[in-house]
């Protein structure tokens, strides 16, 4: 019942906000809608943790995991709300890119990643994965410019590709779920793979199959270097608050479907072979990713390609394996998402009090936008991953398990990729810091709905560098006895 | 005891708390800089009892942390815990004033609230006894030290150097990190005590690795040459409190984390590690100390003296590992005790040298040895401070700096009776390197004093400076004594740190020499000093006359001689390390006769960065750019990266 | 009794100083076909100085008269480092080596101070002459020093007089040849005699230690100049002691004592007689050839080490 | 299993044919609307085939699935890019990066290649080696257009071929998936359709062309 709620206050909510013309309505009745939400994840979340699983109907089943990234939505979308509140407000009006459009589709959207947390059946799960896709694509060409159309089709279009992908594998895998005895109805129902998996041993050549194309798939939207291109154009291009949507959530969501498959290959086949494929990939990503950081020009551009780079330290956590690589991967995602988001918003404000977001005009805002500057500054410590902040723990774990694992090529290749990652961070931010800035910005300060969320984000950050609260450790220790 | 370390921490982490809540106050920072110090003295008392009693005190801070998080003191943590808090009261009290003149509003506070984080941070990092403890107060402390030194300001310059400080210090923390997870396959976790148990299971090549890692990663810190790219560039452009606590202090903790690995944990290795130590420290000790001899940026010498300082340190760690190697643990304990001796001298002197220049900073606006002189006579106490100092760092008996060059000396010595025939003829030769390195620290150090304190002013400002405030001399004087104490009674410190190193090095024992030269000491000072009070008391009294000037007059500052011109032969002799580039400009040109200005201009041309670092970033950033080109913008070129994925994946699934 | 002794050694060299300088510079006129003053005219010189009054130029500050007061004082105590009649010392036994250099390390850098306290060129031009020649003749004085000790197997200057009393002559090795020409060699850089600087120059181009103590008169001159001689008195003592040792008093007996006194005059005389046939036969040598002299010492002390290192 | 039984898997056997042919004939067409009239024809060849599965298990889900891509595969989107053709009065050429020949052998080729790629897996899963090939050959296909064709619209129908072949495989593997699945995987792909209808519009109208390639703002 609670999981119904959970999936359709945002469709409500979407179709609710279309009703209304009024911009103060639309906004009012969106961060209702937020609150109602969340408040449902929440009460949704404590009856898992109450009852292990909870089930509605064939198609709908949350668990330790789901509840995990539920949590991490619904904290990420009420930030977003909050923030929108005070961000859109000079909006353009078109076909599909107008205030209470921005708020349908974000409610569209949020309701497509609902149904993927919560659809049991790995088939419902693709269509809601490919779901995700279209609601975020008008989001990514929201403002009508040339770079958010041309960024808005290369997401469509590419992701729409990898996707389809992960499809034939989904089949692939059914098709061996199928030949393994499983029955047809239930050949795609993960609980009933997941308790099938050690008979399916016999298909792994199968499985594998399945495996490649689900990894390409939905690597594709997690962003996998070297089918990443899509990504750093949707971040740049997309309103703010949708960037942080993306990178912090969206990509969390196809990990979510990639675990699922990773899970049952791991319980079937023995972890080796999609371990090893996670490694190549998240290799590849935080290489390539953290090179490119160097070269970057436009800051959301960076902060992209950092997503790309964490993400991929995130695959190597999960590649390294072991309860400690699982866990430190769930919560560097959960870290990762939060400080992406304060970094985006604080990339709003930059936009909007500057009127660019390219770094060579960027000067002197540790003077001229002291605020935004500080929480710049608090971001991007946050992510090169130092200490007293989340990220530093969650790689320490990661670090950890692949040292304990004796992966010791890709640990160092961590170890250095973070090292240059650090670097071009410092470099670029350094320079948008000091100097002179060229123009006067033209607020100093911030607005209260910037405030909050900012502020929460960075105390969350801080938080979770210093303290991991009991609550956390219990939500992904659940998250861990579902899949392993 | 545990209590007062739990206080010392929590008072550390409240001064910051009471700056920014009370600082619209007048009496703020009166109240932050008092609760500063006494914590510090706290923190003196604390590792001052563990250290002399050798009782180890212990703070478990696991239940606050996401990982094992606990401090505890034994002898070691404690000795550098006992460094930290002297050099840090007289850095405070100094601070107590300096920031006041120099310093206003914002800046100000934010100096007040860095500054006891900073000490915290390395408070940490000595302390820690889990792997997460460390490497958090590791970055930390960069972070903070970073941090203060853009408090003082910004220009294009500055921000290339903290640029490169920042960038260093994280990929030798990366290093670090690494070295601590090589323990881990074969250890249980990264607790210390974890560490040493399962070392016993350690391969030998995990061993070289995690004894490399820790050399490298913790050697930027400590500014060996070459990874010392750094220390000319942000230690002169911190504030000078600062900058004496990242020389004196800051790079110590690399010190001790090298110890803490290559000893405590490894338990010392095969003799080509003392070997490629002792390589790295004589070179980082000649050539920090001939760099230091031809700058004249006060600031940037002490910090090329810095590398110097450290390399002595680091050749008495080499002399160490190859006496482990060679199982000679007594003198093994020899060289350590110089070694870590050494640390807390050059900490004293080399933190009153630049609260000497902060001082002569404060009064003549400027740290140009060439536009100083004759100060001694206008700041006598700076002045004396400063000359001890001098007299110490050079290596000079009476004074802290010789002791611990005189225990490396006999450890060199003592080599020879050692067995492998490699061992006893390289540490002997290494006494010729020492003693080149001392002689030419005195040499630069006579010009130092010479040409800023004696003679005549060279400006004007020189000729106004004033005697510095209370506070200030205060912090420079009890340096001061705490350089002649140990000097003169070396035997307080020789046995507690002979019982350190017995903590930690399994069979070890003071050799009696050791001990020989604290007996020995006291008379030789004792006797110089009546001698010398005797002569004074015989003495004529004086008669004061202008300076000879072969008959003329008007003898005048500029004919004194200059910083460049005092170290023109020394620069001659070694120019093939220089390799200057000279260029003497006669205006106007062409008539060799009259001229009306005649300039000559001489740099260095040697540089790592140049020759070393370059390379490696323009590799990197090149790489960059050819792979930004793999981006091209074409979304059919995007898909066709991901069907080469999926074919190249396909094809690692057959093969595989 | 024995402290008696010691002390008197001390006494001794001291007293001893000045005369050494008369008869070299006696010896050397002679050579020269000059007659030369008496042998003991230095005495006569510093009674003389310590007669007259204290001139000091008006931009010095304290350190301009401590320093040749700290000069002598260290000298003085180095001075007890030296055996002459019987294999110990008053600090010679328990002190070592490396002690003594930098005892006089330390007296030559208080003086480059005061040179540059008088803010004259001079001073300064003197100042860095000595640091650049003092830097490389310490080198190759240790390392010397060092061989001996490892061949000695002590850092004690006693014990290794007594160790070297021990040997036979002819038993010793190749190394305290090597040891003793790296240490001349070094010895006559430390001392400023010539062919590295000339003591009776005052041509600003050539001299070293002159320049420095241009400023000096009276009193503070003289203190200077008794301590450059004593130091070059106790580093014959010391070549004398490590190399020539035999007839020193091993037993405490008067007669030997006094034999012991009389052969240690005999070799001091004769080190005297080379050192003035070494200045007047070599010319001084151009300074910025004065690294390659000292090189040759390093590379022979260096040499040194090795072969003792080899020879064990 | 009955004589209709028999001849519908001969006819699903040979169906894959008309498949390849398919294939040949959008790598060779010129315009725009006959690759769409091309792909129509496709669906219809699937639509067959569903039915003769349908009718050989005797599934009513089959037929649904029948009837649901018959009416979104070969009529809807068909006609809506018609539509679209017309409305955007563009010329409608395809603007191939290779000549019609090349792009005919290339087609060949990846035929070819895909009765070498699922020989391995034919035999194991005992299904048709034809259909499997037709399967991953129309999916090659879909890659090719996508690639080699610059023209926005032919992206979308490069899109479509691809799914066909994914929709094939399934059919040809498992006798195609739930019922559910399928509807919402059409779904989809309808949604998807009317997406990039409405950016290809959006692309005329923000730089007056339709060539993806020289959409290259947004690089490095």
């Amino acid at each position: 019942m609670i999981l119904l709620l959970v999936l359709f206050i945002p469709l409500a909510a979407a179709l609710l906000v279309l009703s209304f013309r009024d911009p103060r309505m639309v906004a009012g009745s969106a961060l209702v809608a937020g609150a109602l939400e969340v408040v449902a994840i929440g009460i949704a979340a404590w009856n898992i943790h109450l009852k292990g699983v909870v089930q509605a109907g064939r198609y709908l089943r949350a668990d330790g995991l789901t509840s995990f990234f539920l949590i991490n939505l619904g904290l990420i979308t009420a930030l977003v709300l909050i923030y929108s509140a005070g961000y859109m407000r000079h909006v353009p009006e078109g076909r599909f890119s107008s205030l209470r459009w921005f708020y349908a589709l974000v409610f569209f959207f949020l309701f497509t990643m609902v149904a993927v947390y919560l659809s049991a059946n790995l088939g419902m799960m693709w269509i809601c994965v490919e779901a995700t896709t279209l609601a975020s694509a008008l989001l990514v060409g929201f403002y009508n410019t040339e770079g958010s159309v041309e960024a808005g089709w290369k997401y469509l279009v590419v992701c729409t590709v990898g996707i389809a992908f992960a499809l034939f594998g989904t089949i692939v895998f059914y098709l061996a779920a199928v030949k393994g005895g499983v029955g047809s109805e239930s050949a795609l129902d993960w609980s009933s793979l997941m308790n099938a998996a050690s008979g399916l041993a016999a298909k792994h050549d199968l499985l594998k199959l399945a495996f490649v194309f689900v990894a390409i798939g939905y690597g594709t939207k997690i962003g996998f270097v070297p089918m990443h291109s899509w990504l750093p154009d949707a971040h740049a291009e997309a309103p703010s608050p949708i960037s942080a949507m993306l990178s912090a959530v969206l990509l969390n969501c196809a990990l979510y479907a990639l675990l699922r498959f990773d899970a049952i290959i791991s319980h079937a086949i023995g972890g080796w072979f999609s371990h090893t494929l996670l490694l190549i990939f998240g290799g590849f990503s935080v290489t390539v990713a953290s090179l490119l950081m160097i070269v970057q020009r436009d800051l959301k551009r960076l902060l992209a390609y950092s997503s790309i780079e964490h993400l991929g330290i995130v695959a190597i956590g999960i590649g390294v394996g072991g309860s400690l690589g699982l866990f430190g991967a769930l919560l560097h995602t959960f870290n990762h998402s939060i400080a992406k988001t304060l970094l985006f918003f604080t990339a709003g404000n930059v936009r909007e009090n500057l009127g660019t977001l390219r770094m060579e005009r960027i000067r002197g805002m540790a003077r001229s936008l002291p605020w935004t500057g500080g929480a710049l500054v608090l971001g991007t410590l946050a992510l090169a991953g130092l200490p007293p902040f989340g990220l530093f723990v969650s790689e320490f774990m990661i670090f950890m398990a692949a040292f304990s694992a004796t992966h010791y090529f890709i640990a160092f290749l961590m170890l250095a990729a973070i090292s240059v990652v650090f670097g071009a961070l410092l470099y670029h931010f350094q320079h948008m810091l000091t100097g002179e800035a060229e123009r006067p910005a033209a607020r100093t300060g911030l607005r209260v709905f910037e405030f909050a969320t900012i502020a929460i984000c960075a105390a969350c950050l801080l938080a979770l560098g210093l303290h991991i609260p009991a609550a956390l450790t219990a939500l992904l220790r659940g998250a861990l006895a579902v899949i392993q | 005891m545990i209590q007062a370390f739990d206080v010392l921490l929590t008072v550390l982490l409240l001064v910051p708390a009471v700056v920014l809540v009370v600082r619209r106050w007048p009496s703020a920072r009166i109240i932050s800089s008092a609760l500063l110090f006494c914590s510090l003295a706290t923190g003196l008392a604390i590792a001052g009892i563990a250290f002399w009693s050798g009782k180890h005190v212990s703070a478990d801070l696991s239940k606050w942390a996401p990982f094992p998080f606990s401090l505890s003191l034994d002898r070691l943590s404690a000795f550098f815990l006992f460094l930290i808090c002297l050099i840090g009261m007289p850095v405070t009290l100094f601070s107590i004033s300096y920031i006041e003149r120099h310093y206003a509003g914002a800046r100000r506070d934010w100096l007040w609230v860095l500054l006891p984080l900073f000490v915290l941070s390395m408070l940490l990092v000595v302390t820690a006894s889990t792997g997460f403890a460390f490497l958090f107060g590791w970055e930390l402390m960069t972070l903070f030290s970073a941090a203060l030194i853009m408090v003082d300001g910004d220009s294009k310059e500055r921000r290339h150097n903290i640029f490169i400080y920042l960038l260093m210090m994280h990929a030798g923390a990366a290093l670090v990190i690494g070295a601590f997870f090589l323990f881990l396959p074969h250890a249980p976790g990264l607790d210390f005590a974890q560490i040493r148990n399962s070392v016993a299971l350690l391969p030998q090549p995990f061993r070289t690795a995690i004894f490399l890692l820790a050399f490298v990663g913790f050697g930027t810190k400590a500014g060996i040459i070459p990874l010392h790219l750094w220390l000319p560039k942000a230690h002169p452009i911190a504030p000078t409190p600062v900058s004496a606590l990242m020389s004196a202090v800051m790079l110590k903790t690399a010190v001790y984390g090298f110890v803490r690995f290559a000893f405590d944990f490894l338990g010392g290795g095969p003799a080509w590690w003392g070997y490629l130590v002792l390589i790295f420290g004589g070179l980082s000790g000649v050539l920090g100390v001939l760099y230091a001899i031809a700058e004249h940026d006060l600031k940037r010498l002490l910090a090329y003296h810095s590398a110097e300082n450290i390399g002595i340190i680091y050749l008495a760690l080499g002399a160490a590992l190859v006496f482990v190697a060679n199982h000679a643990p007594m003198w093994a304990t020899l060289a350590l005790l110089a070694g870590l001796l050494h640390c807390l001298n050059h900490a004293i002197f080399k933190g009153l040298l630049f609260l000497g220049a902060g001082a002569i900073a404060d009064s003549t606006h400027t740290l140009n040895l060439e536009e100083l002189g004759g100060l001694l006579k206008r700041m006598r106490v700076t002045g004396t401070a400063f000359l001890i100092a001098c007299c110490s760092i050079s290596g000079l008996p009476l004074f802290n700096g010789f002791v611990s060059e005189w225990l490396l000396f006999r450890s060199f010595l003592a080599a020879s009776g050692l067995h492998n025939l490699t061992a006893a003829t390289i540490l002997p030769l290494a006494t010729g390197v020492l003693a080149l390195i001392g002689g030419l620290a005195a040499a630069c150090f006579a010009k130092v004093y010479g040409v800023a304190f004696l003679g005549r002013p060279r400006n004007q400002q020189a000729e106004n400076a004033r005697e510095v405030s209370l506070p200030m001399r205060l912090g420079m004087v009890l340096l001061a004594i705490a350089c002649v104490v140990i000097g003169v009674l070396p035997g307080l410190l020789l046995r507690p740190l002979g019982a350190t190193v017995q903590e930690f090095l399994p069979g070890a024992t003071l050799p009696e020499e050791a001990v020989s030269l604290a007996t020995l000491m006291p008379w030789i000072a004792l006797s110089v000093t009546l001698l010398v009070i005797a002569i004074a008391l015989m003495r004529r009294v004086k008669k004061t006359v202008p300076t000879w000037a072969c008959g003329l007059p008007g003898l005048n500052a500029r004919m004194q001689y200059t910083s460049t011109a005092f170290s023109k032969p020394l620069r001659k002799v070694f120019s093939r390390v220089y390799k200057p580039d000279r260029a003497v400009e006669v205006l106007p040109a062409g008539q060799p006769f009259f001229p009306n200005s005649i300039s000559y201009r001489s740099v260095r041309t040697t540089s790592f960065e140049k020759s070393m670092y370059r390379p490696v970033v323009d590799a990197v950033v090149a790489t960059a750019y050819r792979l930004r080109r793999l981006q091209t913008g074409n979304m059919q070129v995007y898909l066709l990266y991901i069907f080469v994925a999926l074919i190249a994946l396909l094809m690692f699934m057959r093969w595989s | 009794m024995r402290m008696a002794i010691d002390i008197l050694q001390v006494l001794l060299l001291i007293l001893i100083a000045p005369l050494v300088r008369g008869v070299v510079a006696r010896l050397k006129a002679r050579i020269q076909n000059r007659r030369g003053a008496s042998i003991f005219r230095p005495y006569s010189d510093l009674a003389k100085l310590f007669r007259k009054e204290d001139m000091v130029p008006s931009t010095a500050s304290f350190i301009f008269r401590l320093a040749p007061m700290a000069l002598f004082a260290v000298t003085v105590i180095a001075a007890a480092f030296f055996p002459v009649l019987r294999g110990s010392a008053l600090l010679g036994t328990t002190g070592d080596f490396f002690i003594l250099v930098y005892l006089f390390a330390l007296g030559r850098f208080l003086l480059m101070l005061g040179a540059m306290d008088g803010g004259s060129s001079f001073g300064g031009m003197g100042a860095s002459r000595e640091a650049l020649v003092s830097t490389l003749a310490e080198v190759p004085l240790l390392l010397a020093l060092v061989a001996l000790g490892m061949v000695s197997h002590t850092a004690s200057i006693a014990k290794m007089v007594l160790w070297t009393t021990g040997q036979d002559f002819f038993q010793l090795s190749a190394v305290h040849a090597l040891a003793l020409a790296a240490m001349v060699l070094a010895a006559i850089a430390e001392t400023g005699r010539i062919p590295v600087d000339n003591p009776t120059t005052h041509l600003e181009l050539t001299m070293i230690h002159e320049a420095m103590i241009l400023e000096y008169s009276g009193p503070s001159l003289a203190l200077i100049e008794w301590a450059s001689a004593v130091k070059l008195t106790g580093l014959m003592a010391l070549l004398i002691g490590l190399f020539f040792p035999w007839g020193i008093a091993a037993a405490f007996s008067l007669p030997m004592l006094i034999l012991a006194l009389v052969l240690w005059i005999a070799k001091l005389g004769a080190l005297a007689i080379a050192l003035a046939l070494v200045e007047c036969s070599v010319a001084k040598l151009r300074m910025y050839l004065v690294p390659d002299f000292l090189g040759v010492a390093s590379a022979l002390a260096i040499l040194a080490v090795v072969f003792t290192a080899l020879m064990r | 299993m009955g004589l209709f039984e028999t001849e519908a898997a001969k006819a699903l056997a040979s169906s894959a044919v008309f498949l390849f042919m398919t294939v040949l004939l959008i790598a060779a067409a010129k315009r725009i609307s006959t690759c769409i009239v091309m792909f129509s024809a496709q669906s219809v060849v699937l639509v067959l085939q569903v039915l003769a599965v349908a009718h050989m298990r005797h599934s009513k889900e089959a037929y649904a699935v029948a009837g649901l891509v018959l009416i979104v595969k070969a009529a809807a989107i068909p006609y809506a890019l018609f539509r679209i053709v017309d409305a955007l009065k563009a010329p409608h050429d395809v603007s191939a990066s290779t000549t019609s020949s090349q792009s005919v052998f290339i087609a060949a080729g990846l035929i070819l290649l895909s009765f070498f790629a699922v020989q391995p897996y034919a035999g194991v899963l005992g299904v048709d080696e034809a259909m499997l090939a037709a399967a991953v050959a129309l999916v090659l296909a879909g890659g090719f257009l996508m690639v080699s064709r610059k023209k926005a619209l032919m992206q979308v129908v490069g899109l479509l071929v691809l799914d066909n072949g994914i929709f094939l495989a399934a059919l040809a593997t498992t006798f195609g998936m739930p019922l559910v699945i399928e509807i919402g995987v059409v779904f989809d792909l309808l949604m998807g359709v009317f997406l990039m209808g409405l950016f290809v519009f959006r692309i005329r109208d923000t730089f007056e062309h339709l060539d993806v390639s020289k959409l290259r703002r947004l690089r490095g």
